[in-house]
């Protein structure tokens, strides 16, 4: 899933202080399942941004929905008849959905009100970690199904650099030492051996090397 | 008059005594299985002693919260005659015909119009019964606010102007013409559970109780710890009124034999109780008091209290004393108290200072229940306890009286409400069946349907007396909901909750066709069910009410600011019209009940439980695992009293086996399980070609046990001298020559239990040694037996066999973890070396038998696998959890799953026996419905708004949301509690719980600013 | 022989070699570099010059290694992966080859975090063991990373590091194994304080004959105060500094910590002297440079030999 | 702002603080009319956007009471309930209300006194604050 966490409120407010009429809208998707944007977070967001612009005296008109994914063109096209009703939009859908109305409605300003921050899975109620980073040549295969590239800070393909400690990173105690986590499921599964192949250095290509990427599925596409 | 429920000619019905906590427990479970039952207590209002409780181990929860439910339960039961002030005079008849003569005291209030506003107790405080509970020096004022019945009670003579007093009350509810009532009632059993009450150590003059006011009980330094205890929860020294730096608690007073006039036998609860105090004032002082507990023996051995004792040593440092207290002085002109104790190890006296001592005292049956025992004819022990049947205690001398709690024998809370469910079967099983009552059936009004209609809402206001009219003018108020959208009808309603005013807004309802109503009166928490039943019988749907609390949280604490108050009641009543309107009916989630039983596990447990619900005529199924029925019992002799196991037993296999509703299967495993409450499916194989079947059953009983514990310690298995004591028993029983050989037997107690890898005590091996050394004595005067223990704990009655076992010249000496015995191979005798700590050097027993109390551990593979099956947790050891280890010791938390017997935790037969008949009356509390009611407060998604985020799943404190074959997430509104946590945290709102659904709470919120922002 | 390095030369003749560090400094002053030189002429046989060291910018590596040259001593160019990709680190060592640099040391580099620019991005396009592959295959088969030709190799004698302290400690030798396997010829160390922990390592790296495949050079580091100690002991990643040295600290006064630090040093090469593998001594005196020549007097390691 | 009387919305817990407000009024412990009660299952059912609605209509002051820790009838809906405070009491900061507004206080039912004396307190502690900006603003 793509995480993605609230902007500070007042870089928000500083985005929509020229306009009166705002169209707030939540996803239904990633940023609901990890509460950054969805129905409850807009209409946090909403009561918030109603109170600071009483009290900063202006008025303010805010429309709330929440779309059921605003990174798909067909549901984008809902908001047709409410756009007309708004001076900007506000978007709490990660950068995806963000661009898509920006791309769908050229006339009217749209912000984002959340920053988009990683590919990643629930760790627990409240926690998400991050797990992948979309190289696009996925290497969990071998490496017993934990990720270098996107959980060791070195991004080390061959094992743990000198700072692993107790099976914690050098940067920080609360992150786990990747390597250590391999290490340890690679014994579990008795394939220690092949930690002893030497990764060869990444083709980065496939992980946006050579320019935004694209998927096409000739069968599918038109 | 209060009686006019009973019908004198019917003797059809229970008779309780005592409306403590047990006896309130066995009337409900009576009640739910639609028996008749009359529960009577001497008091003004019930609760007994729990009810003065500060808080109760081993949760340390508040008491009140926790027995709150229970008062309010028991008083709504249909079923229940609840006669307070009143007591047996007489008993007459035999069992299933009773005639008991009762009488009751003039409580001069009438109940019926008592609104419990307390305007007695506020003009005329010496006339009224305000609980001064045990705790003579310090008074509490209001017993508390769920008191039971909701009324109080006059002392006439302490009262000077009669008139006056008769004049104050708003609901003309004094009647000082009031009469002791005499009465005569019909019924087929007795249950008697009148409780205990507590030694006073007064005539102790060593220990300076009567003359020093920091000696106290150990109730009431409850008392003074308690939120509504007399110094309002500030613990302080009532001498100095200072907040104590040192308390010390002294252990067994009044108890095993100690003092003069004790009981010999020891008090059971008061140990977890003393650590119970210590722990709770540390938690609450932490390093600022100091806490020791002066003991002879530590006895936790209840389920997990060795944690908790573990708990109050290591995380709050609580100190403990191996100790015997000699006397509690005063040094003239100090107010420090000096205790002098000796301890275990030498002669020598040493002192010590405190601020405050507090005395551990013990259970004592008081006057009136031996009077009370008398007048039913039971028979009583040495000790005024009642005389008991060897396998079953609630069962006395005399057939359809039963007795439970601590009348029965000094025990604690968990007990007490195991033997009240017992009582309850038993007294049940006297009774003649039921035919279903015609009583339900008519109250089954047609409901309107007001789903498409505006919002049409009656407002009804209670002046309550002085109580809301003599602060806040009752006709402004509803001049101002008068104006309010939607309100048809707004009206004053005098005293709401009266009979006339409920018919007359009844009334209202039917006539001015209203869909939503609003009372304007007090708590929501009293009163709320009496008015949705109101509404049903107005033919709307129940949960279009809603109640302003314009009594306890308007009048009655702003008296002073009369404007202030009837701003605060406008803005209350309008909340609650803003919310109603948005209310949409409801219905109470019901299913179908099957009456087929599930029992697992085949022993002395299994089978009792089978027995007692195939007599009732349920259909019982019964699946063993082994080949055999008998469980661990097989293996037993005799009971420490002397009972024959084996003749027991047989008997018992032989009724399960020829019962027409019991089928049993042996080699049983279950396999697999669905379905909910009331409507189970499980699938299991059993029989030598484990053929696969599948049972539908409504409820299930968990009877596994345990296993007997075999640790490879002093060599156990390496030589036939080492021996377990269910060993030795077959082996005294089968070998009696070889024991009259034998010169010296070591018994080592604490086998595997108490350590660190199996932390909790096994409660049955003290006993047991006891039980086998005094075997061993009888066949061989001369041996000498060695008990090598950490703490004797033969709780109760136990106790004296451990005297007689001392006085027999048994030999006890005490070890410690760090310092356990040493066992060594000697031929055909092993050398057991032990240190004496009292000679202070290590000494060599060469034994011809060495017995290990090895006691009991949780059968883990069955355990586990049924846990799974079933989802249904266990302890940390391994054994199943009830629901609440106080109030539900044999519920589990999945409703129609009940555990009973060792597979809850270790335990003896006649206890195993007794949560045996307590889980067969739970389980018929269910089984007596044809439907089984889930309320209405759950919680509903919709799926179209759900994001399937899991949030709900991870949220809810009962696992009960899932994401469905559909992709969202569902909530079973069978098992859902009503908490709401996962509303509150679907990001998507894609839940709302029902009668708090989001739009009622912002409507309040909206409603109470519309003034301001307007 | 592979190189001209000085170092290998001093390895192969079955000397116990030395090195030790150079710092260069944070800003223009070229005349750091060289006082740190005069310090360990002729005391070292080749001097590491450290890559923006602990993720702290500082005069470039390789320019500092130019000045270590120019005052007539053998850098040993260090290059982390932390700031480059394989574009500019293959770059930098054609470049440093050509300015008669013969040997290199191959690191992660220590994460920025730690460091004075910690909103920058850490690159690590490849890692420590690609960048041996990478100069090895250069060196060797003369091509790029890419594959392609070179015109003219850079003839390197190739280091990499080993820490027998960090966790997970069965994976140490391992990866040295991988370093060796992807060329690397010889090995500096973390700091050794825990003797026995890194004779328990060098077991199993001879164990898999490694310490015939390279060189071993084992790190020591002179402890300055005890306030350092207890810093390396508590707060450096893969620092394994027994509680017993810290006390041996401790229980001297502070005028002679120093002192104390210095003996330790000098006993605990003594100490891996006796440790067959062992091929040399790696003394890492952080802005310390002037005790490098009485440590090394004192651990009888010199004179250095002339090869 | 003379005069000033603070609205004040307390979320009370059904079982706790609810009980314990009654007990307040059966033992005639007055509090300052100032504090509406709001009856919620369980603390754990409060939302945080029903807090920060509270505000946004006008409250100046909000507090939540659910039982004493180890004591809710839910298990764990008072631990909740504070670390929702605690995370809407960050945002009343960001909007530029001071969080002092807002508080998750604890009560057992028997504590009568204790809820009157929250009460006292509370209202105190808003009165000192003065009129939440939010509608001092709406009501210019």
């Amino acid at each position: 899933m793509i995480t993605a966490e609230r902007k500070p409120l007042e870089e928000i407010i500083e985005y929509i202080k020229p306009f009166k009429r705002i169209l707030l809208l939540g996803c239904n998707e990633c940023v609901t399942v990890c509460s950054a944007g969805g129905r409850k977070e807009v209409g946090l967001l909403a009561s918030g941004l109603q109170m600071a612009r009483l009290k900063s005296g202006t008025d303010i008109e805010i429309q709330q929905h929440t779309l059921e994914r605003q990174c798909d063109p067909e549901y984008v096209e809902e908001i047709v008849s409410m756009i007309d009703g708004a001076d900007a939009v506000l978007s709490m859908a990660c950068g995806c959905g963000v661009q898509q109305l920006a791309m769908r409605y050229k006339e009217i300003p749209v912000f984002p009100a959340v920053n988009t921050k990683f590919m990643g899975a629930s760790e627990r109620q409240g926690v998400w970690a991050e797990r992948c980073q979309g190289c696009g040549d996925c290497l969990l295969g071998i490496t017993g199904g934990i990720c270098p590239i996107s959980r060791c800070a070195k991004q080390l393909m061959n094992g743990p650099c000198g700072g692993s400690t107790t099976g914690k990173c050098e940067i920080s105690e609360d992150v786990d030492c990747a390597w250590q986590l391999i290490w340890d499921r690679l014994k579990a599964l008795g394939l220690t051996e092949r930690y002893l192949d030497i990764m060869p250095a990444k083709d980065w290509r496939s992980g946006g090397g050579s320019g935004p990427r694209k998927i096409i599925r000739e069968d599918l596409a038109e | 008059m209060q009686n006019s429920k009973i019908n004198q000619n019917q003797n059809n019905k229970v008779l309780v005594v005592g409306g403590g906590l047990g006896g309130i427990r066995t009337a409900l479970d009576l009640a739910e299985a639609k028996k008749d039952v009359v529960l009577i207590d001497n008091d003004y209002t019930i609760g007994g002693l729990m009810t003065q409780l500060d808080r109760t181990f081993p949760t340390n929860n508040c008491d009140l919260c926790t027995i709150a439910p229970h008062l309010s339960e028991s008083n709504r039961e249909d079923h229940i005659e609840l006669l307070t002030m009143t007591t047996v005079t007489n008993v007459t008849g035999e069992k299933g015909n009773f005639s008991v003569t009762l009488t009751s005291k003039p409580r001069y209030i009438n109940l019926e119009r008592c609104t419990a506003c307390g305007d007695c107790l506020t003009h005329f405080p010496e006339c009224v019964n305000f609980h001064p509970g045990l705790d003579h020096r310090a008074p509490t004022c209001m017993r508390y606010p769920q008191a039971t019945p909701q009324a109080y009670s006059i002392d006439l003579e302490k009262c000077t102007d009669v008139q006056a007093l008769v004049k104050i009350c708003p609901a003309r509810a004094i009647n000082p013409d009031d009469m002791p009532i005499k009465r005569q009632i019909q019924c087929a059993s007795i249950v008697l559970s009148p409780g205990a009450s507590v030694f006073d150590p007064s005539h102790l003059d060593y220990l300076g109780y009567k003359n020093l006011p920091d000696v106290v009980t150990s109730l009431e330094y409850e008392r003074i710890l308690s939120a509504s205890g007399p110094t309002g929860g500030k613990l302080i020294c009532p001498s100095t009124g200072k907040q104590p730096k040192r308390v010390a608690w002294i252990q067994c007073i009044g108890s095993r034999g100690l003092q003069k006039e004790a009981g010999a036998y020891c008090s059971h609860a008061c140990c977890m109780f003393a650590l119970k105090e210590a722990i709770v004032t540390k938690e609450r002082f932490q390093d600022d008091i100091e806490t020791t507990i002066f003991y002879m023996d530590m006895r936790t051995f209840g389920k997990d209290y060795e944690l908790y004792l573990n708990r109050a040593k290591n995380d709050y440092g609580v100190r403990f004393l191996r100790s015997r207290p000699h006397s509690i002085l005063q040094p003239e002109g100090k107010t420090d108290l000096l205790l002098t104790y000796t301890k275990e190890d030498s002669t020598k006296q040493f002192e010590e200072e405190f601020d405050m001592v507090v005395l551990s005292t013990g259970f004592k049956t008081s006057e009136e229940s031996r009077l009370l025992a008398q007048r039913v004819g039971i028979e009583l022990n040495s000790d005024f306890f009642p005389i008991t049947e060897e396998f079953n205690p609630v069962v006395t001398t005399k057939p359809g009286v039963y007795v439970a709690g601590t009348f029965e024998g000094p025990k604690d809370i968990p007990e007490t409400m195991v033997q009240a469910s017992a009582a309850a079967c038993m007294a049940a099983a006297d009774l003649p069946d039921i035919i279903d009552e015609p009583k339900e059936l008519q109250e089954a009004p047609v409901e309107r349907d007001v789903s498409l209609e505006e919002p049409k809402v009656g407002v009804f206001i209670c002046d309550c007396g002085e109580n809301i009219g003599g602060i806040v003018n009752v006709e402004n108020l509803v001049a101002h909901a008068a104006t309010l959208p939607y309100v048809a009808v707004a009206k004053a309603e005098g005293h709401g909750c009266s009979r006339t005013s409920m018919e007359d807004i009844c009334q209202t309802i039917v006539e001015e066709g209203l869909n939503r109503v609003v009372i304007g009166g007090c708590s929501p928490r009293t009163h709320q069910e009496k008015f949705q039943d109101l509404l049903q019988k107005a033919g709307i749907n129940r949960y279009l009410v809603d109640i302003a609390n314009i009594r306890d949280q308007v009048t009655w604490v702003h008296s002073g600011k009369p404007k202030e108050a009837e701003a605060k009641a406008k803005e209350l009543i309008a909340m609650s019209i803003a919310s109603v309107v948005r209310a949409q009916p409801l219905t109470d989630h019901t299913l179908p009940m099957n009456k087929n039983v599930l029992v697992v596990g085949g022993g002395v447990t299994g089978m009792t439980a089978s027995l007692k619900l195939a007599e009732r005529g349920y259909q019982v199924y019964l699946a063993e695992k082994n080949d055999k029925l008998g469980g661990i019992a097989n293996h037993l002799v005799k009971t420490l009293e002397g009972g024959d196991v084996q003749a027991y037993l047989s008997s018992m296999v032989e009724k399960v086996k020829s019962h027409k509703k019991i089928q049993v299967m042996t080699r049983a495993l279950i396999v697999d399980h669905s379905g909910m409450p009331g409507m189970f499916t499980t699938g299991m194989q059993s029989g030598p070609q484990m053929f696969y079947k599948q049972i539908e059953h409504g409820i299930t009983i968990l009877a596994t046990g345990a296993q007997s514990n075999r640790p490879d310690q002093y060599l156990l298995g390496k030589t036939p001298a080492v021996k377990t004591q269910l060993e030795t028993q077959r082996y005294l029983f089968e070998h009696p020559d070889k024991v009259k050989q034998w010169e010296n037997v070591v018994m080592i107690q604490c086998v595997g239990s108490r350590t660190p890898e199996n932390p909790n005590c096994s409660r049955i091996c003290c006993q047991n040694a006891i039980k086998n050394s005094l075997a061993i004595l009888d066949l061989n005067p001369e041996a000498r037996v060695f008990i090598l223990y950490r703490d004797m704990r033969t709780y109760g009655f136990q106790e004296e066999y451990y005297q007689k076992a001392r006085e027999r010249g048994v030999i006890f000496v005490r070890y410690d973890l760090e310092k356990p015995p040493v066992v060594e191979e000697a031929g055909s005798q092993v050398d057991v070396t032990y240190y004496d700590t009292i000679l202070g050097m290590d000494i060599t027993v060469t034994a011809d038998t060495l017995c290990l109390s090895t006691g009991m551990i949780a059968d883990h593979d069955t355990n586990e696998e049924l846990s799974r099956v079933f989802k249904l947790p266990r302890t940390e050891d391994g054994y199943f959890l009830e629901d609440h280890v106080k109030l539900r010791p044999v519920d589990m938390p999945v409703p129609g799953f009940f555990v009973a017997g060792t597979a809850h935790s270790p335990k003896l037969i006649r206890e195993s026996v007794t949560q045996a008949n307590a889980v067969a009356a739970r389980a018929q509390t269910m089984l007596a419905r044809d439907q089984i009611s889930l309320g209405a407060a759950t919680a509903k998604v919709d799926g179209k708004l759900c994001a399937a985020c899991l949030i709900c799943v991870r949220a809810c404190p009962f696992n009960v949301p899932y994401i469905n074959a559909d992709g969202y997430s569902e909530i079973d509104p069978a098992k859902c509690h009503g908490c709401g946590m996962c509303v509150a945290e679907c990001p998507a709102k894609a839940i709302q719980l029902m009668q708090f659904e989001d739009d009622r709470i912002l409507a309040k919120v909206e409603q109470l600013f519309e003034r301001i922002t307007a | 022989m592979k190189t001209e390095s000085n170092l290998e030369k001093v390895l192969a003749a079955g000397h116990l070699a030395v090195t030790s560090e150079c710092g260069p400094p944070r800003g223009c002053k070229p005349e750091e570099v060289v006082a740190k030189s005069k310090f360990l002429d002729g005391i070292v046989d080749a001097v590491n010059v450290t890559d923006n060291q602990t993720a702290m910018v500082r005069m470039s590596s390789l320019a500092a290694s130019v000045i270590v040259k120019q005052q007539g001593l053998h850098p040993l160019f260090q290059v982390t992966c932390r700031d480059r990709n394989r574009l500019a680190m293959q770059a930098d060592i054609i470049g440093a080859y050509s300015l008669g640099i013969d040997t290199m040391l191959c690191l992660s580099g220590d994460h920025t975090k730690f460091g004075d620019h910690p909103q920058a991005m850490n690159v690590h396009d490849i890692d420590s063991i690609q960048l041996i592959q990478m100069v090895k295959d250069m060196r060797d088969k003369g091509i790029f990373q890419g594959g392609a030709e070179l015109k003219g190799s850079p003839k390197m004698f190739i280091g990499a590091a080993a820490n027998p302290f960090a966790d997970p400690f069965e994976l140490r030798v391992m990866r040295l194994a991988k370093k060796i396997a992807a060329g690397a010829d010889f090995i500096q160390t973390q700091c050794i304080f825990n003797v026995p922990k890194f004779e328990q390592w060098m077991e199993g790296v001879r164990k898999m004959g490694l310490h015939k495949k390279c060189y071993i050079l084992a790190g020591v580091t002179p402890c300055k105060s005890l306030g350092a100690a207890k810093y390396m002991a508590n707060r450096v990643p893969g620092m394994d500094v027994p509680k017993d040295v810290v006390d041996r600290m401790a229980s001297v006064p502070k005028e002679k910590q120093a002192d104390e630090g210095v003996a330790i040093c000098v006993e605990t090469i003594e100490r891996l002297k006796k440790v067959e593998g062992v091929a040399g001594f790696h003394i890492m005196a952080i802005e310390w440079e002037e005790k490098v020549e009485e440590i090394c007097q004192r651990a009888g390691l010199l004179p250095r030999p002339q090869v | 702002m003379e005069n000033f009387e603070p609205v004040i919305v307390a979320f009370c817990c059904h079982y706790c603080a609810y009980t314990a407000a009654d007990m307040a009024g059966t033992q005639r412990l007055p509090y300052p009319a100032n504090v509406k009660i709001i009856r919620i299952p369980c603390s754990g059912k409060i939302d945080t956007l029903h807090i920060v609605k509270a505000f946004e209509k006008g409250a100046d002051g909000v507090y939540v009471a659910g039982c004493l820790e180890g004591d809710c009838h839910f298990k764990n809906g008072n631990v909740k309930a504070a670390k929702r405070v605690a995370y809407v009491q960050k945002y009343l900061e960001e909007i530029g209300l001071e969080s002092e507004r807002l508080e998750m206080v604890n009560i057992s039912a028997g504590m009568g006194h204790r809820f009157a004396e929250l009460a006292s307190t509370m209202t105190e502690k808003i009165r000192k604050l003065g009129p939440s900006p939010v509608k001092a603003a709406a009501a210019l």
